[in-house]
């Protein structure tokens, strides 16, 4: 049986490797959770691609203001240096590549690097994109936060991505409920185990090569 | 004497012909011109095509719109959303035609409208679904996309402040697509909460200059505001919240 | 001999076509007296391309402020109802088409509405070309503001321009010291002459058909 | 805590190196960051590439860039001015090239650069000599030129006020090409009349926000303001005026 991490502790996980000063786009869902583990006294500034950077912790009780919402269309607050502006102005940030890091789910990443987070393909769906085109090449660090294998057991990694894809090898890290894996040119590579998993375990759940760790 | 405020939402949107398409302003709820939506509803203009980050939600605003029959065409970027059973339904019925554009490049694409560029290559959605078909070039060593401007012949939009030349502050998350899409409509709409003297707008912190905005209309102020501070006291939607002991 | 009215006449003139509410552009030269006779009490709302708009008056003897020059880096002020916005913005306006008059000097119109002003292709000659190319198209109605002639007696309105365009099909008016032309499909065609001017003279002194007046 | 402040403008440009392509902010004398081009000349670094509306005014500023021999390209719109007569001689001699863009194509390709588009169609100069040899396009019955983006090293622009967070505001028409180098270039540094504290700036008012900056330095209020309020007594070039009866 391998060790696997909540998602609350793979959230604080990604949260340990943003470093100060960042400016950080969370992706609705699981990457929001990495906001409540950002080091306290550190300043890291979010974005929401509605239109806000500094953006702040959930309002009180109380205290909800309609007009000062995330992407997620959620109630936040702004921090002391914050800023707005329009959608166009929005997205030109993330476009031109201002953005240090962007957290995203995902249904599948390929070892290329392509994400697909958007569509199942499923027929009959109606299909939504929002900001996840965007938000894939949205970053100089593109992050993935999801389960390592669907609750059906298929690999969330993959050679090639079956679902319809959101970005061309687009993404650099993968953080997943067994491990840690960076993309690069030649494919995966093992950044971190948790707790015993190894090696060779992960690449029998995934029915992928992985580069060892540090090579 | 440069006047563009008119006395209501009626008056604002009696020109609005059938078959037009419409930008509407809002993401989600924020930002919606929610007034200026229902003042279409009772003007009754049909065969819209109608540009918006989404599809509606609940029964209110955009999607009453919808469920009153008179969109033809969605251009949006997310009409799936926990509450967006107006569209879903249409959608699965055939009855209205969806255009889905990633967030961005639907940004993108209005402000181009406005700013007289015939198209640009964006990197947003390359070797997606949503690219095929699309005329694509690597330049520099990155793969980009050949994305056209939305034009629209009327642009509603909610703002905070504005004077008698129509321009416009907003407020918050709630200016989204406001500026950018009143840059590409023929005919620009603005509800407001206050109609302010010219002159009392900071002219460094003018978000829509004038010349973007054909009419202006006061609606008052929001629920969650009183004299421009804050109170509080709604939920997410606006609603009123239940006070303790108070016969909510 | 032909009646030629003064430039100051002639910025008058101009001034008398344009409505209120208009949005305009007044170019560096004699464009810029076009502001001295805008009609009292009309609200004429100013652009100055490097980023406001409501552009007022020059400011009063020590009260010069360097911050706040129209395009022609002469000092100015700001109206009540005054925007300012950044060079991108600015240009958007004029290329969105959202501005109703601009007005221009030139040294050739041509019957189809070509635009030379920027450049006499003299050899030797250091290019600049500013806004020109951008304030050519960057109006609903752009208007020509200039003598009918060269002070060598050369015609500026012309079939064909000679010296390097500006613009192609841009202009729409040419107010001239000799009378008004307006640019049609099928050419230039009068609109006004100033004085006793006839047709005839005027296309002799052209050497050009012009469209009669009201045809 | 993010502290983008340095102590003095030779800290603030003391990494440029030989050969970068510099953007200078400013229209004519609005707006340029004198004391950072001044900062640059004593730093030495040679070989650049500057891109500015204009080519320099009297022996100051860009001017005195120029006039060091630093300048290998100068990018803009009107380099020939009443007193340009720094870079004027040096293109007769043959000492400086120049690329001359139209000021709109030019604000655009800057602005796509910050933007993240690879290029885009644009109606200006479309039939000029300043198009031949572009692609070409028809779209929707108008001709465009297809231009892209220009990126640079650095940006050396002057704002009003700063927050440590970078995020900046400008004042009147000082603010031209401010904000979109500011996105166009690696690396932002940016002068400015006081650095105030975090949250001083109004969100709303906030032109370009922090994480364009990476470095913003103090330099004293101009001569023509007082604690924020314009004074005067200047001349359109900033120099004091002579009082009446004063020994100026």
């Amino acid at each position: 049986m391998t060790t696997r991490v909540s998602r609350t502790a793979l959230a604080a996980r990604v949260a340990s490797d943003i470093p100060e000063g960042a400016v950080v786009n969370l992706g609705i869902g699981a990457p929001t959770l990495v906001a409540d583990y950002l080091p306290e006294g550190l300043e890291i500034v979010l974005h929401t691609e509605n239109g806000m950077l500094g953006m702040g912790p959930a309002p009180a009780e109380g205290s909800v203001d309609p007009d000062l919402i995330n992407a997620g269309k959620q109630p936040v607050t702004a921090l002391a240096g914050a800023a707005y502006f329009h959608h166009a102005d929005s997205f030109a940030m993330m476009r031109g590549g201002h953005l240090d890091v962007c957290v995203l789910g995902a249904f599948q990443v390929s070892a290329s690097g392509d994400l697909a987070n958007w569509s199942t393909g499923e027929p009959g769906a109606i299909p939504a994109v929002g900001g996840a085109m965007d938000l894939a090449i949205g970053a100089k660090d593109v992050y993935v936060m999801t389960d390592l294998l669907t609750k059906q057991g298929a690999p969330k990694l993959v050679e090639t991505c079956t679902y319809p894809l959101t970005g061309v090898g687009c993404v650099s890290r993968v953080y997943t409920d067994h491990g840690v894996f960076d993309v690069t040119p030649d494919g995966f590579r093992v950044r971190e185990l948790f707790g015993d998993n190894t090696h060779a375990e992960i690449e029998e759940l995934l029915g992928l090569t992985l580069i060892e760790r540090g090579a | 004497m440069i006047d563009k405020t008119v006395p209501d939402v009626a008056a604002a949107v009696a020109d609005i012909a059938d078959g037009s398409t419409v930008m509407i302003g809002g993401f989600g709820r924020a930002g919606q011109p929610v007034e200026l939506i229902d003042a279409l509803i009772a003007h009754g203009a049909r065969d819209l095509t109608v540009v918006n980050n989404n599809a509606g939600n609940g029964d209110t605003g955009l999607a009453a719109l919808l469920k009153a029959g008179q969109v033809r065409k969605m251009i949006c970027s997310f009409p799936r959303q926990s509450d967006s059973w107006v569209f879903d339904g249409l959608y699965r019925d055939g009855k209205i035609e969806l255009e889905l554009v990633p967030q961005g490049n639907l940004a993108e694409r209005i402000r181009a409208a406005g700013a007289g560029i015939g198209g640009f290559f964006t990197p947003t959605g390359f070797g997606t679904q949503l690219a095929e078909g699309k005329e694509t070039r690597r330049i520099d060593g990155r793969d980009y996309v050949l994305e056209y401007p939305i034009h629209a012949d009327v642009a509603l939009i909610s703002a905070r402040r504005a004077d008698r030349w129509g321009n416009l502050v907003y407020r918050e998350t709630a200016r989204n697509f406001g500026p950018i899409m009143a840059a590409a409509a023929k005919t620009t709409v603005v509800q407001v909460d206050e109609i302010v003297p010219l002159g009392d707008l900071d002219p460094e912190a003018v978000i829509t200059p004038g010349l973007y905005v054909d009419r202006v209309v006061a609606v008052g102020e929001r629920r969650w505001l009183h004299d421009g501070v804050f109170v509080g006291g709604v939920d997410i939607e606006g609603r009123p919240l239940a006070r303790n002991g108070a016969d909510a």
